[in-house]
């Protein structure tokens, strides 16, 4: 494959600790589909909210420094599976476009204009497509009701995250609809889950978490799917709290879209990092093997 | 003229949009520059490039034609021609040595105030920063072009 | 209005320079805010909040500095955006809520030490390593907060499943992160 | 020449910022002038007698009135230099208000500015000419498009006076919105009850010719004389022999189709008369959802039609209409709410909009008159509406406001208690627009006789929760947010321009606002006018209006064709081009720009070609002028010499 059709990789801090599974999931699908990742060498933490607090030009600086490190191996995309650096990466696209001289000055070098930013819900949408992924399932999941939650940051704000609708996002529930799920219709697609709340206020987390848990319980759906690490952790790790909060019992396993689909591709157990799941989702999980791919 | 302390902008405005445009501009107390001069036409149909030329050369330091959005005219199709003709003023005007950026053609429909508002406070900004009109042949240098003209 | 302040006198507590600053940090025009709710609305942490945003932004308005500074509510704010993509002025709202943080750790509010205190240990953990160590911010902050007991169930979950790493990663341009943080940041 | 100058104070308007006493000094300075004076209001009676008397006494052969925008008042002064004996054409003006006075602050920049446009219309009327237009015969008959209350109203009231009229609507019924409305506030009186007579008079009248299932294709022409090709849709049927008998939508398979009429809900057969008291009543055949069209095979409307009406071979056809003006009352759409994903409407059956909910409340609509869910079918307890779906909202590109919405849903939240009495009204609004007589006090008796409950506050979000919807929205007078659990939730979706509306504004060479509604002459004074002469405009087309306003637009349109057609000739605007033969060179240029074919050959004895314009098809536009190589082709009051000493004037 020629470099430029190769996309850089960032996976934020996340998923060297508490998302583990979201990274080894999302390495796996994309090999499996075709599309080949190229880590950045040396990436730096994107700043997160606590840079945010500083000038703005800190969180530009310290994304911008990996779009730099992107830009240097001639790569023009760059994929992020979490939300939270998403906004970083293109908060310094931004003031690229605003402020070219600016940050170039921060960063020692101008960042090029060709640089963009995208998730990894983006780009399996947009590069592959539900057709192509329905096309490559080889253990479908047969009508198991999901929920896709997107949280705050995946489509809003619509002029910083071009993709999808703020309100109503449905790219991901065309993905799983394509490996074999059924999609009920979930009201609570972008509420708010805490996001970082939890670290100074659990409570908050639990009350929100808790709606969104509720609701995908009473849609009936059998498990949440996600995609940013953070959300995943408010609503599997903190999910007892939020039981014991609201005084009932969910037991609602919160996928990572990618262990969903790379389980649907037939990819083992080992590359999904389905273990680390604090409710277990293997359960749901079809257990018919994979047939031997046929020769057409 | 008396006194040529201050700069000139020579406006040519359609009578059914844009000059219901400045006017509209004027009743909402839009506030701009005093730099423009209009000379209300029907249609910028009218216009003769010739116009804008002879206003550069004989010293107005700037040129603005301002007409309906391509669609709107109210003649149906006079700003069509309008723009056909008006494009290539810009490319002989710095054949002649002249700036072209002194000259702008833009749309403002009447309902657009504020949009008015926008285009001449911009419009003067940029000349104010072009400062006086030096005459033909200042920007680049076009010999023959002086014999052009008087020809 | 809270805070036992039934009476406002309007012109005497209002802070023109204020006004401007959070505009001109924020890029929106709060003067647009016609105080429909529909952030207040859309707010998820609003429970928590001692002033809901729709009378921050109006608080903005009528330029009263102490009150919208000293208010926990920007401190609560989870940015979620919902505010931002529903308000009909098409005011970025969290965009305002994050420059209200800015400007009361720079006049010296600070509502909530326990969220300053972990963007200090965050950014240090930047900057010793290039990227966050969790395992080591969390440890640094629950010391530093006395906060060690809650949360304390998490623990040995995230243990079992081996979601935290012990030994940090250092990256090879730490310095030159560090030397961001440090030229970046009134903090460290 | 012998030339005068006024230089008009407009009370402070103009002289607050401009020194009009330095301006009329000034303008003593230009060639020809021989008297300039300032007056305090120059449109005024003793304003425009000064300048009568100024012209006699000082033999003045050009008049310069610094003063508004000549879009405001030139016909005025026109007339004023006629009434003296000049010709209305050795008239200038300099625009020193709109354009100088109230633009800018620095009073000697507007001082300087304001003399420069005195001299440079001092120079333009020096090479002014007397100009005179000729009369043409007047064509009296007038075309009113869009047949909804304000169309209908113009046309009852031009055809009562007795002019031939010819009504143009698109539906295949005339009545608009209105026709499906419940009831109208703040009255309460039944719609089709007071329109229905109305839409009954449209088709009984002998003098007007009704084109329904029509759009107007182009337009060709001037005041007094325009040509209106209108495309008459097929509908399949033939109107002539149809009787209306309704057997063709009794025996139809198709029955489970949209009903447009009734805003989606309920079902409509393919073949169909829209609803009951419609003008034409006359079935037309929806053709997405006739099972011949899709399947070749069926015919049973065909069948079993009894005289023999239905045409499956029917094809648009063209219309020509020859008419002296045109009243443009195209109406409204509204907002469709799908914009607003956080509402769900579409994807939750039971968020509706108001119009829906009126079609629910009406006795001949999809539930007869029954409030029920879409959903099930069961009777709402708890009703939530919300105001300002789709109005004043920037986010979704419509910052004004509706106008009617609030009474809208004042009157639907009466009604439901009316019908339901068990049922609990909520109402989000932001502000209460209730202008119009007896509105706010309408209002208040939902309020306060009906126990409407009304929360200030624009609703964040809609979802499902069991059986119910949840309602989350703020109380800002509260500070809090708040839900409400709702069984029913009514969006009150704004007003925009109706559909094809910025099309037919090109056809018709009339201009639309910034939100696409049409604009009107003048803001204040010429509310149903447009800017194209014979051209005018009622009801909602020109912004959103309610009912009454919409019929007082349509009566004050049919008045002004009225006026127009109190004669029995036209004279036509000199303002047009003309060739000097001498310097024509017979390049055909001018014949192929012009956009109105108002140039034509003409061959001398000699046997050369020149070009001709025909007066009366000119328009003024200028295009040839602007074309003619050797410049033959000159633009009455606007040729190269008068445009030329403008320029020369301020560039000198």
């Amino acid at each position: 494959m020629p470099m430029s059709d190769c996309v850089a990789y960032y996976p934020g801090c996340s998923l060297e600790g508490l998302a583990v599974e979201y990274d080894v999931s999302t390495r796996a699908v994309c090999r499996a589909l075709g599309l080949t990742l190229v880590e950045l060498n040396d990436w730096n933490c994107c700043g997160s909210s606590p840079a945010s607090l500083h000038e703005p030009m800190l969180s530009a600086a310290l994304a911008g420094r990996n779009l730099l490190l992107a830009q240097e191996n001639h790569l023009n995309t760059v994929m992020t599976p979490c939300p939270g650096c998403l906004k970083a990466l293109k908060g310094a696209i931004k003031i690229r476009d605003s402020h070219p001289e600016a940050l170039a000055q921060a960063l020692g070098r101008p960042l090029s204009e060709q640089v963009h930013a995208v998730s990894v819900l983006q780009l399996l949408y947009e590069k592959v497509g539900p057709e192509a992924l329905s096309r490559a399932v080889r253990r479908g999941f047969d009508g198991l009701p999901v929920v896709p939650y997107y949280g705050c940051l995946l489509t809003r704000p619509q002029a910083v995250a071009r993709f999808d609708d703020p309100e109503n996002p449905v790219s991901m529930d065309r993905l799983l609809e394509a490996v074999g799920c059924t999609v009920p219709d979930f009201p609570f697609k972008t509420e708010c889950c805490g996001a970082t709340s939890g670290i100074t206020r659990s409570d908050i987390v639990s009350r929100l978490s808790g709606r969104i848990l509720d609701m995908a319980q009473r849609s009936g759906a059998r498990a949440i799917v996600v995609a940013c690490p953070l959300c995943q952790q408010n609503l599997d790790l903190r999910q007892a709290q939020a039981e014991k909060a609201m005084g009932t019992r969910f037991g609602i396993p919160v996928f990572y879209l990618t262990q969903v689909i790379g389980w649907a591709l037939g990819l083992p157990q080992k590359d999904l990092g389905l273990e680390k799941l604090i409710v277990p989702g293997d359960g749901l999980l079809p257990a018919r093997e994979p047939p031997e791919p046929s020769e057409s | 003229m008396t006194d040529r302390s201050s700069l000139r902008i020579l406006g040519f405005l359609c009578n059914w949009c844009s000059y219901g445009g400045a006017d509209t501009a004027g009743v909402c107390r839009f506030r701009q520059p005093a730099l423009l001069r209009i000379i209300r036409i029907p249609c910028t149909g009218r216009m003769d490039p010739m116009f804008v030329v002879k206003a550069l050369v004989q010293g107005a330091d700037g040129v603005l034609v301002s007409g309906c959005h391509p669609k709107d005219c109210h003649y149906g199709v006079g700003n069509f021609y309008a723009r056909r003709r008006l494009e290539t003023v810009g490319r002989f005007l710095s054949f002649i040595g002249m700036d072209p950026r002194r000259f702008r053609y833009t749309w403002v429909s009447a309902s657009e105030g504020q949009r008015w508002q926008q285009v001449v406070t911009e419009f003067s900004a940029l000349i104010e920063e072009l400062g006086p009109n030096p005459g033909i042949g200042s920007s680049a240098p076009a010999s023959h072009s002086r014999q052009f003209l008087s020809g | 209005m809270k805070n036992g302040q039934n009476v406002l006198r309007i012109q005497e507590h209002h802070d023109c320079a204020f006004v401007r600053r959070v505009e001109q940090q924020s890029h929106q025009k709060v003067s647009q805010c016609y105080q429909c709710g529909n952030c207040t609305a859309s707010c998820a942490f609003t429970d928590d909040y001692d002033f809901p945003v729709n009378q921050i932004m109006r608080l903005i308005q009528l330029g009263r500095k102490e009150t919208v500074l000293g208010s926990r509510a920007i401190w609560l704010c989870g940015q979620c955006q919902a505010c931002t993509v529903r308000c009909p002025c098409t005011i970025d709202v969290a965009r305002v809520m994050g420059t209200l943080r800015v400007l009361a750790l720079e006049n010296g509010y600070v509502a909530d030490k326990n969220l300053r205190r972990f963007a200090d240990e965050f950014l240090r953990s930047v900057s010793l390593f290039g990227r966050v160590f969790e395992a080591g911010l969390l440890a640094a902050y629950k010391l530093r907060s006395g906060t060690v007991l809650s949360d304390m169930e998490l623990a040995p979950e995230l243990l079992k499943k081996g979601k935290l790493s012990f030994v940090p990663h250092r990256i090879g341009g730490r310095r030159e992160v560090a030397a961001l943080v440090k030229r970046f940041s009134s903090a460290l | 020449m012998r030339i005068g100058v006024f230089v008009c104070r407009c009370g402070t308007n103009i002289a607050g910022t401009v020194d009009t006493q330095a301006v009329a000094a000034g303008a003593l300075a230009s060639p020809d002038v021989v008297y300039a004076t300032e007056l305090l209001y120059t449109c005024s009676e003793p304003g425009q007698q000064e300048i009568q008397n100024a012209v006699l006494t000082h033999r003045l052969q050009g008049v310069v009135v610094a003063a508004c925008s000549p879009r405001m008042h030139e016909l005025t002064f026109r007339r004023a230099v006629e009434k003296a004996g000049l010709n209305r054409y050795l008239l200038e003006m300099a625009n020193i208000r709109e354009h100088v006075s109230w633009i800018g602050q620095d009073k000697a920049a507007n001082t300087e500015k304001a003399l420069e446009l005195v001299r440079m219309a001092v120079a333009k009327v020096r090479r002014n000419e007397p100009l005179f237009g000729s009369q043409v015969p007047l064509t009296k008959r007038v075309m009113v498009i869009g047949g909804g209350v304000a169309g209908i109203q113009a046309a009852l009231d031009c055809a009562d006076a007795g002019l031939d009229v010819v009504l143009v609507e698109r539906e295949p019924t005339i009545g608009g919105k209105m026709a499906k409305l419940d009831k109208t506030f703040p009255t309460i009186d039944c719609s089709s009850c007071i329109l229905g007579p109305k839409m009954v008079d449209v088709a009984q009248k002998e003098n007007i010719t009704l084109h329904a299932a029509t759009e107007v294709e182009s337009l060709s022409g001037t005041i007094g004389n325009f040509t209106v090709t209108l495309r008459k849709k097929a509908v399949y049927v033939d109107w002539d022999a149809c009787t209306g008998c309704g057997l063709c939508m009794e025996k139809c398979p198709s029955k489970k189709n949209p009903d447009g009429f009734n805003e989606g809900l309920g079902a409509a057969p393919a073949i169909r008369i829209p609803f009951p008291q419609a003008i034409p009543k006359k079935a037309h055949i929806d053709r997405s959802a006739c099972r011949y069209f899709s399947t070749g095979k069926c015919r049973v409307c065909q069948k079993i039609c009894p005289v023999g009406a239905v045409r499956f071979d029917m094809e648009d056809r063209q219309v020509v209409e020859h008419v002296g003006a045109i009243i443009v009352a195209t109406g409204y759409d509204l907002f469709d709410p799908a914009a607003y994903g956080e509402y769900g409407a579409g994807r939750y059956p039971d968020v509706i909009t108001a119009m829906q909910f009126e079609r629910i409340l009406s006795a001949s609509g999809p539930y007869g008159g029954h409030i029920r869910r879409p959903s099930d079918g069961r009777e709402p307890r708890d009703i939530v509406f919300v105001a300002c779906v789709g109005s004043r909202d920037k986010s979704v590109n419509r910052p004004y406001c509706s106008g009617v919405c609030c009474m809208v849903i004042a009157k639907q939240a009466i009604l439901a208690r009316d019908h339901l009495p068990e049922a609990r009204c909520y109402v989000f609004y932001m502000d209460i627009r209730a202008p119009g007589k007896n509105y706010d006090e309408f209002v208040r008796r939902a309020v306060e006789e009906y126990g409407v409950q009304y929360i200030r506050g624009r609703v964040g979000k809609i979802y499902p929760k069991g059986e119910r919807l949840v309602v989350q929205g703020a109380d800002t007078l509260l500070g809090a947010r708040v839900e409400v659990d709702a069984d029913l939730v009514v969006l009150a979706t704004g007003v925009e321009p109706s559909r094809g509306a910025r099309e037919l504004a090109e056809k018709l060479h009339i201009s639309a606002d910034t939100n696409g509604f049409f604009m009107e002459g003048h803001p204040k004074l010429k509310p149903v006018e447009t800017n194209t002469a014979g051209i005018y405009l009622a009801g909602a087309c020109q912004g959103p209006k309610d009912i009454p306003a919409s019929v007082a637009q349509g009566s004050a349109a049919a008045a002004k064709v009225l006026a127009l057609f109190a004669r029995d000739s036209i004279a036509t605007d000199p303002q047009t081009a003309h060739v000097m033969e001498k310097v024509c060179i017979g390049c055909g240029k001018c014949l192929s720009v012009c956009p109105f074919g108002a140039i034509q050959w003409k061959t001398l004895r000699d046997g050369t070609k020149k070009a001709q314009v025909l007066e009366t098809v000119c328009q003024g536009c200028g295009l040839c002028n602007a074309t003619c190589p050797p410049k033959a082709v000159q633009l009455n009051h606007f040729t190269d010499d008068q445009i030329l000493a403008q320029l020369e004037t301020l560039c000198a």
